[in-house]
Order: C-alpha cells, then structure tokens, then sequence
C-alpha cells in the first residue's frame, strides 16, 4: 500500500495490516517525526510540497527495488504533505517478512531512497515566524552508498 | 507544447510555477534549460546559482535528453521529505 | 523499558510511549511474530521458558551496550513468556532517535543480540500434537559480525 | 553449597530442574560439568552430546572460572528467543 495524503496515520491500523499473514514472522516500522530542533534552529512548524503524479510513481518505484532484493511479504509507505507541527507524523514504512533481516533492510532501504529520490519538499516555520526551505542533505547521499550491489 | 513544472523553493523564486513552451525552442532538455535561462532577466541566476534537479514525463533524468510534443518537464531542489 | 510477560502487548500504546520528547525525529519497531512454519514443518502452538532473572539482566545489557553506540531518545524491549499461538507477537523492541540510523541500528542491534544472548527457548506443538525444542540457527550467530568494530 | 540449573531440553532430558552440589565437589565450572556428567548414569551422554551453554550468577561464561560458596550456575541449550 502506498499513499501520499494530507490525513494523519495510525501506527495501530498500519501495523494490523501488515500482520495479515501467519507465515509473517517478523514486522518493521519505521515512522519519521517533526522534530522541534533542525540544523540548530528551534522550528515550529513545517510545509510539505510535493510533485503530484511522479511521487507516487516514485515510491511505487522504490518498494519495487526492494521487493527484488528482499524477501517482502506485505509492505506500506505512507507520506504526509501539506502542514504539519511539531512531533506529527510525517512518513511511515512498514515491512512484513519471515525473517526478522529482510524487513530491516528492505524498511532502511525504501527510507534511505524515499530521502533521496522521492519529490518531496519542506518549508519549516521558525520560532520568529520566519520561514526557510530546508537544505538536502548531504549525509543522506552518501547513506545509500551501503546499498550498493 | 512543452509543460514546465517548477518547485519549492524554485517555483517561489521564479514566482512561476508552470508555463508552457513550444517544443521548437525545446526539442532537448538542455534547449529547454537554455530557453528558461534567457526567459526573464533574473531567470539565469536562479536557475543556475544553485542545484537543480530535473524530471522528464515524471521520471528524473541526469543528462540530456530529447523531448517530444506533449512532454512535461520539472525543475526542482534536491528532495528533503522523510 | 524492558519488560518479560506472559500477557500481549499493544504496539500502539508501546508506540505512543517511545514518541515522548519532540526532539524525536525517528521511531522504528521491531516485532516478532508465530509462524506457522517454521524449519519446513507445520507449527500449531509455541511454549516459552526463560530464566528469570538472567533474562531481564542480559536484555538490560543488551540496551545499554546499543546506548553506548547509538544516540537513543527512548527505548522498549518487550519479550513474551509462556503459552503462544500462531500469529502471536512474541517480541517487541522499539527505539526512538533523533535520526533515523541510530533508530535502524540500534534496533536491529538489539534483536541480533537477544536472538544470541538472551535466555529464551522456544518449544513448538507440532500439527499433529508432536512437541519439539527449536533449534538454535547458524545465521543468528553468523548475523553479529556485521556489528564488529 | 552450589545451585544448579537446568533450562528448556536440556531440564527435560535430565528429568531435573534444579539441584544443590557441595562446594568441595565443585570449585569451578569445570568441575561441576564433571562432578554432574558422573552424577546419573545417563547423564554423561545428555550433557556431552549436545552443545551446552552456561551461566554463572546469571552471566553468560564461556570458559572455566572458579566458583564460590552460593554461586549459581546453570546450564542450558543455545538459546533460541525472538
């Protein structure tokens, strides 16, 4: 399942979902949070642009790679745009495995190219009212090095 | 026709967030590259003073490559979601 | 929070604890399921023994030895003792970061080590009522190198 | 004296969960392996023919070291939790 939306998730539901097997033994989530501190500066909330049509596409793309290279038995990406405040709920990856090593990979994988692929944009709001887009990052290039074959 | 798509902080410099171009003064993506450069008189600076990704028919693309009629094509920042 | 119980878990609330503190910028968990097979034969039920005492000890240790090489924000290790059935959770280990590496590789860390160290066995009910101690696996211990300094 | 444990397989095949062993009989780890194969006439091909992990006050060790009075072992199957 994937899915770009404006709306909150729930780590209940989500998880609920992805257990829909009995040969599942092994399920990873991982869900990325507004966080109150960015590069130093005391952020209060945040703008999330993306490009309609090709992020989709884009992450469609991404649990493809990952289903050649581990075994994946049920998987979930969800992405929020729109506003969003502090310790809200921006990303969710959830991956359902027999073993407990092909849900980790395959949840870090599709995390590591969704940072770096997907066309998704944040604006944060300063404590001042001030507004800034934030900067890539450079760490998260040089992350998908340990993904290379 | 050719649609441009711009983004984020792009998109807000430019103050433009789509325009349409004839595919003869785009027939590649570097043609197209060139034509935005020259469109307005601060077009060049932005577009060139900072990285700029770029995405044909919703595909990123890193070279050049040719365009057909109907094409749509993006500009945009490196990605920060997550 | 590390906890040994025969009763279940519920991975929101276990969620909600670790998403505390809006310094959080990364949740991931990790959570084991019943399968029903398990080594190529059919599994209907699961028994759970442990060592009291050590068990609680070693996953203490456990978690401490990922604080030491990881910046973790919060921490849940939950492991069920005890009668279980298929698709039952078994475990739970839940980390919250600032990022989203540490939260990986604290996580995955802490489920190698527990599946090496921590005083657990697991005894299946067989389709036919057979009963059988599980065997410990290879990979497991093969799975701790990549953790090597 | 010394108590001595005994988990998952390895209990049910001993038929034992726990039991006591003066001291004297057993001043490190490797003397209480040897005291307890001699202990029961089967219990010699029980404890030697299968991998065999040991705890001494709750750690894990894995070569001998010397005991003292109180200390607690136990002795148990490579661990299969998770």
């Amino acid at each position: 399942m994937i899915s770009v939306q404006e709306q909150d998730f729930n780590q209940q539901v989500e998880y609920e979902r992805l257990r829909c097997q009995s040969s599942i033994g092994a399920i990873v989530t991982f869900t990325g949070l507004v966080r109150d501190i960015n590069d130093g500066h005391t952020v209060s909330d945040l703008s999330l642009e993306h490009y309609p049509g090709m992020t989709e596409k884009c992450l469609v793309d991404i649990v493809e790679k990952a289903k050649v290279r581990w075994n994946i038995i049920a998987s979930t990406v969800i992405h929020r745009v729109g506003h969003l405040t502090i310790n809200d709920q921006i990303v969710f990856v959830g991956i359902a495995s027999q073993h407990r090593g092909d849900a980790f990979a395959a949840c870090e994988f599709i995390m590591d190219y969704l940072k770096t692929e997907a066309p998704f944009w944040k604006k944060e709001t300063m404590e001042g009212g001030e507004t800034k887009w934030v900067d890539a990052r450079e760490s998260d290039q040089k992350t998908l090095s340990k993904w290379a074959l | 026709m050719i649609t441009v798509l711009f983004f984020a902080k792009l998109s807000e410099q430019l103050g433009v967030r789509s325009l349409q171009v004839e595919w003869r003064q785009a027939q590649d993506t570097d043609q197209l590259f060139q034509y935005l450069t020259e469109y307005k008189a601060e077009w060049a600076v932005t577009l060139t003073s900072q990285p700029c990704l770029k995405a044909v028919n919703q595909a990123m693309v890193n070279n050049n490559i040719a365009l057909k009629e109907g094409d749509e094509v993006a500009f945009f920042p490196p990605v920060t979601g997550g």
